[in-house]
C-alpha cells in the first residue's frame, strides 16, 4: 500500500475544504479526483505530498515515495532541458535522463533553454521530471495542461508504463485522459463541519 | 548536495548575476561614498574601513532575495522539500552558493576599493581577513532571513529589514578588526569575536532556516 | 547603396579581413617606434625623474577610453537610424577594448600618482569621471551579456548609450564642481606654449597613433568575432528547425 | 492614469511593502553608519550630510525592481501595452507611485534622522529641500533602469549596477547642497544644478524609458 | 473587418515560425486556431495583439480593438476580485463589473484576494476581465485551462453572447470549446523559408 487515507479532513488557508476522504492506493493503481474549480483538489495533493498537514483522520504514505508536479513546473529557464532534467535526475539519485527525453519526445529540444520553450513543450519537460525521480508514487496536479492531443498520448502512455511497472498514481484532473482508473469526485466531500478539531480559528468558536 | 551548488553556481553565471554583479555594487558603494560626504583624504581614510564594511555588507544584502525566491516562484522549492535532500541540507548549500558568488569575490576585491578609500597600508591584511571570515556568517544569517520572507511577494525590503539588525554584531567586529589593523592596534580581541559568531550562525542557523522554510512552504 | 553596402555583414567581413592585418601592422609598428623611443630616448623630466615616461601609456590609454565610447555612440545611433547589424555589434565589441583602455589609464595613473602625489588614488575630477566611465563600460557589457535575444540586446544597449552619454556628461561637470583637484589640464591643446616639450611630445604622437591603429585592430578582429558567432547561431537556429 | 496610480499605491501599502520599508532601510543604513566607522561626533557631523543621501539613495535603489517586475511576471505589464494607456503614462505613473511611496517619505524623515548624525542646525532645512527636489529624479532614472532590465529574471542587481552611475550627478549636488547648508555656506548653483537634472529627467526620460519597455514586451 | 492578415509570417526569438497565414474577421466571427505544441499559436497572437511586429506579409488591425488575454492572467494577489476588475475597467474606461461578475459566476467570490484562489476561479477572473475591456476583438490563447466543464460552458456562453453582439474572438486552443467557428490548422504553414526576409539572422546567413 503506497497511500492509505481514512476519514481525512484538509483545509486551505484555514478553512477546512474536503472532509470524510478515505482511499488507498497499491502498487499498479490509478486514482483520478474528479471536482469543480476550488473544490478541493490542489490542496488534497499537497497534503498527500507532505507539504502541509491534515486537519483531521489518518494519512499514511510510504517514505520517499512521493513525486509531485504541481501547476508550476519549477523549471530553471536558464538552464537547457538536459540540465534541468539532470539536476533532478541527480537530486533523487539517478543517473540516466535518457529514457524520459525519449518518452516525452524531447529529443530534438535538448539543448535547448527551458525559458525558450512553448507552454507545452514546458509542461512535457515538467512531466519528463517525474520519470528521473525513481519515485513509485506519482501525485499530479492538473498535468495535461497546455498539452496537444497527441502529448496527452504520450503522457497517458507514461502512466501507464509507470503503473505496470509497479508505480501507482493520483491525478487531478478536468479533462478525460483515457486511462482506466477509479475516479475520486471530492464534490460530495465538501466540507460543512466548519468546526472540524485543528482548524485554526477552531479554538477561537 | 553538490548537484544543487554546481545548479545554483551554473545559474548565478548564466543569469548574468552571480560574481560580477556583487562585486560591482560594492564597487558602486565604495565610489559613491566620496560623493556623498567630499573628497578629503583624511576624512576618507578615516572612515575607510567601516565603509569597506558597509559596502560589502550592502553587497550581500542586495543578491539575498535571489537564494531563495525564484526557486518558491517557479515551485522548485516544493519540488526540493518533497525530494530525498534534507531542507538542512538545501539552505546550507543555498548559503554557500551565495557566499561563493558574492562574499568571495567581495573578500578578493576589497584590498582594491581600499586603494580608492586611501585605506593606510597596515589595515589591507586586517580588512581582508575580516571580511574572509565575516561574509559567511552574513550568507548564512541572509538565507536565514530569505526562508524568513519567501512566501511573500516581492519580500525584498521586508527582508533587507530582518536581516540588518542580524548583522549589526557582524558589523561591529568585522569593521573593528578593519579599523584597529589599519590604525595599527591589537585587532585580536574582535577577530576572535568575529570568528566565534561565523562558527556560531554556520552551525546552528541552519536547522532554524529550515524550520522556517518548511513552515512557508506548508 | 555608397557606403552603407559595407552594413551587410558579408560585405563587411571581406572588406575587413583585407584590411585587418595591414591595420594591426601598422599599429604594432607605431607602437614599438613610440614606445621604444618614448622610454629609452627621451631625457628624463628634471622634475619627475624616469616616472614620466609612463605618460606613454597613460595619455594613448585616456584618449581611446574616451573616443571608444564615442565611437560606440555613434554605432548605437547608426543602428537606431538605420539598423544596420554591423554597427550594432561593432559597438559591442569596442565597448571590452574601451573598457581595458579605461582600466589602463586608470591603473597606470594610480601607479604614475604614487610618486607623483604621494598616494595610489585622490578623488581628482579627471580621475573620478574615469571611474565613472569604467561603470558605464560595466552596465553597458553587463546589459549585453544580460539579454538573450541579440536584437533586442542591441536595442536596450544603444538607448543606454544614449542616455549613458548625457549623463557621463553630466557627471562631469558634477565631478568638476565638487572637487577642483590636482591632475593637470588638458596639455594637448595645439597652443605650442602649452604643450609638453617636443622630445616628450613627438614620441608620444606616435604612440597616439598606435593606440588608435590598436583600437582600430582589435574592434574590427571582434567585429569579425561577434559576426561569426551571429552566423553560427543563425546556422544552428536554422539546422534546428528544419 | 489615476486608477493606475490607486492601484499601485493599494499594492505598495498592502504588500507590505511600501512607505514603511523604505523608510526603515534607510533608519537601518543610517544606524549602521556609526558602527561601521566609529562614534566620533565630529567625524559623524563631517559625514551626515552626505550619509544622508546615500541613504536616501540606495533606500530607493533596493525598491527599484518593484517598479516594474511584478507587473512583467503576472502578464499586467503585456495587457497594460494592449490597453489604451499610452506607456508614456504609464511609466511616468509608476514612477511617481514609487516617488510616492519610497522618495516622499525619506524626504519627510530625513530630518529626523539627521539628528542621529549630528547634523549642525542650518543644514536640516537645506537637506529637505534638496531631498525634495533630487529624490523625484532618482525615480525616474530608476523606471528607466527597470524598464531596462524588466525582461530579465532578477534583474536586481544588474539594475543597480545600470542606475548607480546615472545617479552620480544627483547625488553630487544633492549632497552638495546639504552639505553647503550645513556649513553655512551659499547652496544656490548646486540647488539649481538639482532642479535642473530632475526636470530635464521628467520631462525626457518617460520617452525612453517606454521605447525600451516596449522593445522587451516584443 | 477587425482583422485582416494576408501572407503573414511570424517569428519566435528570431526564428521564423509561422508563413503563408491568410486570414480574417469581421463582426460576429470567431476563428479557432489549432496546431501542436510549440507550433506558433501564442506567436500569432501576440502579433496580433500588437506586443510583437510581423516578419512581413500585412496585419490589418483595427485601432484600440484588441482585448488580449495571455497564459498568464495578470491578476495582481494583494487586490480583492472587485478590485481587480475595477482597475481593469477604469484603464479600458469602463465604469460597471457587475456584469462580468455574474457572467463569470465569480458574485460569491467578490471580496476574496485574488491570491487565494484555486487555479481555475482565478481563469475565471482572468475572463472576466475580457468583459470589462469593451473591446470588440477577443485575442484568447488557451482561455479554458485549468477550468471544470461548467466553467467551459460558461467561457463558451460568454464568447457567443459577445459575437452576437458584433464582436470577434480569436482563440487558441487544444480543447473542443463547443463554439460553431471556422478553424484554422497553423500545422501546415509551418515557415519552410528560413530566409523570409526581416528575421534576425537572416543578414547572416
Ligand atoms: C588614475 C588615474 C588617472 C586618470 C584616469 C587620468 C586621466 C588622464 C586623461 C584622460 C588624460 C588625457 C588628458 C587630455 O588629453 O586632455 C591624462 C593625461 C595626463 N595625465 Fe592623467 N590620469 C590619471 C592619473 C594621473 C597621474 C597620477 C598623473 C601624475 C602626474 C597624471 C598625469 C597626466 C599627464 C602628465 C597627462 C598628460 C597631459 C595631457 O596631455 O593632458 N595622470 N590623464
Ligand atoms: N491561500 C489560500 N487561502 C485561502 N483560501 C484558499 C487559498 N488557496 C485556495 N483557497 C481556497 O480553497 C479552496 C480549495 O482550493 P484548491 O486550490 O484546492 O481547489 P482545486 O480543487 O485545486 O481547484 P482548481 O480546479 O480550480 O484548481 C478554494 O475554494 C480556494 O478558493
Ligand atoms: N523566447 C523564445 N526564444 C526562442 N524560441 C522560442 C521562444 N519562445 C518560444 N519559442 C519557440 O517558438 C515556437 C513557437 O512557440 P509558441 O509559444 O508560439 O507555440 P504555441 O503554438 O503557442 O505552443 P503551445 O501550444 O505549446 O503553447 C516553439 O517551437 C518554441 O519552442
Ligand atoms: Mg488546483
Ligand atoms: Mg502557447
Amino acid at each position: 500500500m503506497l497511500v492509505k487515507a481514512s476519514d481525512l479532513a484538509i483545509a486551505r488557508g484555514g478553512v477546512p475544504v474536503l472532509e470524510g476522504l478515505s482511499f488507498a492506493l497499491g502498487a499498479g493503481e490509478a486514482l483520478i479526483l474528479r471536482g469543480p474549480n476550488g473544490a478541493g483538489k490542489t490542496t488534497l495533493l499537497r497534503t498527500v505530498a507532505g507539504l502541509q498537514p491534515a486537519l483531521s483522520g489518518t494519512l499514511e504514505v510510504a517514505e520517499e515515495s512521493v513525486a509531485y508536479a504541481a501547476h508550476a513546473d519549477g523549471l530553471k529557464s536558464m538552464l537547457t532541458v538536459t540540465e534541468n532534467l539532470s539536476f533532478w535526475a541527480s537530486v533523487f539519485g539517478q543517473s540516466s535522463i535518457e529514457a524520459a527525453l525519449d518518452r516525452f519526445n524531447l529529443r530534438s529540444l535538448a539543448d535547448r533553454q527551458a525559458g525558450t520553450l512553448s507552454a507545452g513543450q514546458k509542461r512535457r519537460l515538467g512531466l519528463a521530471r517525474l520519470l528521473v525521480t525513481g519515485r513509485p508514487l506519482w501525485v499530479l496536479d492538473e498535468p495535461t495542461v497546455s498539452l496537444d492531443t497527441a502529448s496527452v498520448q504520450l503522457f497517458a502512455a507514461a502512466v501507464r508504463a509507470h503503473l505496470a511497472g509497479g508505480g501507482a498514481a493520483l491525478i487531478a484532473t478536468h479533462i478525460d485522459l483515457g486511462l482506466e482508473a477509479r475516479v475520486l469526485d471530492v464534490t460530495s466531500h465538501k466540507a460543512v463541519h466548519r468546526d472540524i478539531p485543528g482548524g485554526f480559528e477552531e479554538a477561537f468558536l | 548536495m553538490i548537484a544543487l551548488l554546481r545548479r545554483d553556481l551554473a545559474l548565478a553565471v548564466r543569469a548574468g548575476g552571480g560574481f560580477g554583479l556583487g562585486l560591482a555594487f560594492f564597487l558602486i558603494v565604495v565610489v559613491l561614498v566620496p560623493f556623498g560626504v567630499g573628497p578629503e583624504t583624511p576624512l576618507l581614510t578615516a572612515i575607510a574601513p567601516g565603509v569597506l564594511w558597509l559596502g560589502a555588507l550592502l553587497a550581500c544584502l542586495l543578491s539575498l532575495d535571489r537564494i531563495l525566491a525564484l526557486d518558491w516562484e517557479d515551485g522548485s522549492l516544493d519540488l526540493m522539500a518533497t525530494s530525498p535532500l534534507p531542507l538542512e541540507g538545501v539552505v546550507t548549500i543555498k548559503a554557500l552558493a551565495h557566499w561563493v558568488t558574492t562574499g568571495l569575490p567581495l573578500v578578493l576585491a576589497a584590498p582594491v576599493l581600499g586603494v580608492l578609500l586611501n585605506l593606510p597600508g597596515p589595515g589591507y591584511p586586517w580588512l581582508t581577513l575580516s571580511l574572509a571570515l565575516g561574509t559567511p556568517a552574513l550568507s548564512v544569517l541572509g538565507t536565514f532571513g530569505a526562508a524568513l520572507t519567501v512566501g511573500l511577494k516581492r519580500g525584498g525590503l521586508l527582508l533587507s529589514l530582518l536581516v540588518l539588525p542580524l548583522y549589526v554584531p557582524t558589523l561591529i567586529f568585522g569593521a573593528e578588526v578593519a579599523r584597529r589593523g589599519a590604525a595599527g592596534l591589537d585587532p585580536m580581541t574582535p577577530l576572535l569575536m568575529l570568528a566565534g559568531i561565523t562558527c556560531g550562525t554556520i552551525a546552528l542557523l541552519p536547522f532554524a532556516s529550515a524550520a522556517v522554510l518548511r513552515m512557508n512552504l506548508r | 547603396m555608397s557606403l552603407w553596402e559595407y552594413a551587410n555583414p558579408k560585405k563587411f567581413l571581406a572588406l575587413s579581413g583585407k584590411v585587418l592585418p595591414w591595420v594591426s601592422g601598422l599599429a604594432l609598428a607605431c607602437l614599438v617606434i613610440g614606445l621604444v623611443w618614448g622610454f629609452f630616448f627621451t631625457p628624463e623630466d628634471y622634475r619627475q625623474g624616469a616616472t614620466v615616461k609612463i605618460i606613454y601609456l597613460h595619455v594613448p590609454a585616456a584618449l581611446m577610453a574616451i573616443n571608444s565610447w564615442l565611437m560606440m555612440l555613434v554605432a548605437s545611433l547608426i543602428w537606431i537610424v538605420r539598423r544596420h547589424h554591423v554597427s550594432a555589434l561593432a559597438a559591442k565589441a569596442a565597448a571590452p577594448v574601451g573598457m581595458v583602455m579605461t582600466v589602463i589609464a586608470l591603473v597606470t595613473g594610480a601607479i604614475w600618482g604614487q610618486p607623483m602625489w604621494g598616494t595610489w588614488w585622490a578623488w581628482d575630477p579627471r580621475l573620478t569621471s574615469f571611474l565613472i566611465l569604467f561603470l558605464f563600460y560595466l552596465g553597458y557589457m553587463a546589459l549585453w551579456d544580460a539579454i538573450e535575444n541579440p536584437d533586442t540586446a542591441a536595442d536596450l544597449t544603444s538607448i543606454l548609450c544614449l542616455v549613458g552619454s548625457v549623463f557621463a556628461v553630466l557627471s562631469r561637470y558634477a565631478v568638476l564642481f565638487w572637487n577642483q583637484g590636482l591632475h593637470q589640464g588638458a596639455s594637448l591643446s595645439m597652443d605650442a606654449e602649452e604643450n609638453v616639450a617636443d622630445v616628450f611630445w613627438y614620441p608620444l604622437l606616435v604612440c597616439m597613433a598606435g593606440f588608435v591603429l590598436l583600437f582600430l585592430a582589435l574592434v574590427l578582429l571582434r567585429t569579425r568575432t561577434e559576426i561569426r558567432a551571429r552566423r553560427i547561431k543563425a546556422i544552428l537556429a536554422r539546422e534546428r528547425a528544419a
